[in-house]
């Protein structure tokens, strides 16, 4: 039986949805890790929002979503170190091939 | 009916007129410049009215000064911010790499 | 209406003009048009946040509004600190 | 009118996600990221959850925000144009198909759990004991300290994770620099940054003084205190040190060994992270203080990054 108390976890049920479908189709791998941020950010809201009683929220799931959200940015930022990591490599691989193919620096 | 009761939504509907006048800038003004001008004044002064109607509404000494830390905070943040913003998009527009 | 009402429909008329920003931060045109945008609801954010702790009854929410406030302005220095060096989207129109 | 906010706040987060996902230009993709964030914690504050809101301003929308940007600008400086390439329509669209099913899946799931907030009552009978009122921080430092002592530990593990990454040349240098003035201009941001730090300071000191009683803690605390270190880096006023440096280890290190130390100690009077009756509050409140400085120097050179080789182009 749904009520409007239901409107916050279903919001987190679209979000969900949403990440997944930028995982699949976005290609750069800073935007991937976006993605997967709103898919963390709807599970939040699913979890914290099932925990709404109807003048506050259980404090449970506020723990574990804030436990979550730390261990999310966490995660991100060593995404983002790795992402910044293979480019600097990529960008090693090119210049040499660059000096090889043409004796000139591009 | 205290004064009070007519000055909260006074304060705070002059607040929401200048927080909408901030948004219409930023959307309507035709270049940057302009548009960092509506965002950094109107917004902060429309907040500062919003910060005067819940001061007034909580009727707590100890709460109004935790409002006007989060209003003067957000000030003096708005005045360097806006300055900063204002340098960059200048010497973008001079390396020609923007506009 | 008593005045928790009206912070109500405060917060909603924020929430709307808040909206209105989304436009600028979708179309640029420029790369600090994007930065703005998010400048404009981090103030405005802590203004919803200001509203709904007054009709709440909520000081705390007061906190989590300058937490809001001191984070804005880190993003915004950490884009605006890359001036030389920092071209702006390559995809960016220059009318 | 709450209604009418609710379902507002709620269409604006998922319009947001949406186009944070669907744009094109990678740095509107981050302000809207930031923004949903922010949304985000308006949506905890309307459920009453002020704790989780702090935690998501502060983390979810700022922290990540602020990386996500510097990230931008590392990959940029390397020439990637962070242009996402188009996928196939037959990929989106079947994208669209399966992630719309499993919404569906996901949405009569959460439909089929009536919201509830059954344990907000045991865990306020049992708050007394520990002599706080904040149940979240109880829940969070007492009732499962095990998780958030391992996550401390996640946090730290990621820092090395991210200096691990540092070229054999570059260990042990310090970060790339923030300065602002090394890219020319700066006296704004270095007087902003030098009036900010000692401000973040006192507000940290003050979320997790507040955490025991009234929603805060050390893990918003420990960001506000990031924000502080960052600004200040940017404006000049804080050099980021080397990573063999042996005080920036003990301050890396402190909240979790004070945490694991206190711990261990309850082991002797009955069991792991075990606080003898009376001394509860004081022994979170310690926990508390050196896990937000710990945390604050954890994100703060999480955002900064690996150690950077001499020839570094920044």
């Amino acid at each position: 039986m749904p009520t409007l108390m239901h409107l916050y976890p279903l919001t987190g049920a679209a979000l969900v949805g949403l990440g997944l479908y930028g995982i699949v189709t976005l290609r750069h791998p800073l935007r991937q890790l976006l993605a997967v941020n709103v898919v963390g950010a709807g599970i939040f809201l699913i979890l914290g929002g099932l925990g709404r009683g109807t003048a506050s929220t259980d404090p449970f799931p506020q723990a574990l979503v804030i436990t979550g959200i730390v261990v999310a940015v966490a995660l991100t930022a060593f995404g983002a170190a790795l992402v910044v990591r293979v480019a600097e490599e990529e960008r090693a691989r090119d210049d040499t091939a660059a000096v090889e193919a043409t004796g000139d620096s591009a | 009916m205290t004064l009070a009761d007519y000055l909260v939504p006074a304060l705070l509907y002059i607040g929401v007129f200048f927080y909408a006048a901030g948004s219409l800038g930023l959307l309507r003004f035709q270049d940057a410049e302009l548009r960092l001008h509506a965002l950094t004044k109107a917004d902060n002064v429309g907040l500062g009215f919003v910060a005067l109607a819940a001061a007034l509404h909580w009727g707590s000494v100890a709460v109004a000064f935790k409002i006007a830390a989060v209003w003067l905070f957000a000030l003096m943040a708005a005045g360097a911010t806006a300055q900063l913003m204002a340098r960059r998009a200048k010497t973008a527009a001079e390396r020609g790499t923007d506009r | 209406m008593d005045a928790v009402d009206h912070f109500m429909v405060a917060a909603v008329v924020l929430l709307l003009t808040l909206a209105l920003a989304l436009f600028r931060a979708w179309f640029g045109p420029r790369a600090i048009d994007h930065v703005m945008a998010a400048q404009l609801v981090a103030t405005s954010g802590v203004g919803v946040a200001l509203t709904l702790g007054a009709a709440r009854d909520d000081a705390s929410m007061l906190d989590a509004a300058l937490v809001g406030t001191v984070l804005a302005s880190v993003a915004i220095l950490a884009f605006v600190r890359d001036g030389q060096s920092d071209a702006d989207e390559p995809g960016d129109p220059k009318p | 009118m709450t209604l009418a906010f609710d379902l507002i706040l709620c269409l604006m987060i998922v319009g947001t996600a949406a186009a944070a996902l669907l744009t094109h230009n990678a740095l509107a993709a981050i302000v809207f990221f930031i923004v949903f964030g922010n949304l985000l914690g308006l949506a905890w504050l309307a459920m009453n959850a002020v704790n989780v809101a702090m935690a998501e301003i502060a983390i979810g929308a700022g922290i990540t925000g602020v990386l996500l940007i510097l990230t931008r600008q590392r990959l940029m400086a390397l020439g990637d144009d962070l242009v996402s390439a188009e996928t196939p329509g037959w990929l989106r669209a079947g994208a669209v198909l399966a992630c719309t099913g499993l919404t569906a899946l996901v949405g009569s799931a959460v439909l089929s759990v009536a919201p509830a907030d059954d344990l907000g009552g045991p865990i306020a009978a049992l708050l007394p004991e520990l002599g706080i009122e904040n149940p979240v921080t109880g829940v969070l430092l007492a009732f499962r300290a095990y998780d958030t002592l391992l996550e401390t530990f996640v946090l730290l593990g990621a820092l090395v994770a991210v200096w691990s990454l540092a070229p054999g040349n570059a260990w042990p240098r310090p970060p790339a620099s923030l300065n602002l003035a090394e890219s020319g201009g700066g006296s704004v941001a270095q007087a902003f940054g030098r009036l900010l730090l000692p401000l973040a300071l006192v507000m940290a000191a003050y979320l997790v003084w507040a955490g025991s009683d009234f929603p805060g803690g050390a893990f918003q605390a420990g960001t506000v205190l990031a924000g502080g270190l960052i600004i200040a880096a940017i404006g000049g006023a804080v050099a980021w040190p080397r990573a063999d440096n042996s005080i920036l280890r003990a301050v890396l290190v402190l909240g979790p060994g004070v945490f694991l130390i206190i711990g261990l100690a309850g082991i002797a009077l009955g069991r792991f992270l075990f606080y003898p009756p009376g001394f509860a509050k004081a022994m979170i409140v310690a926990i508390e203080y050196s896990l937000a400085l710990s945390i604050g120097a954890t994100l703060a050179l999480l955002l900064a990054g690996r150690s950077v080789a001499p020839d570094h182009r920044s």
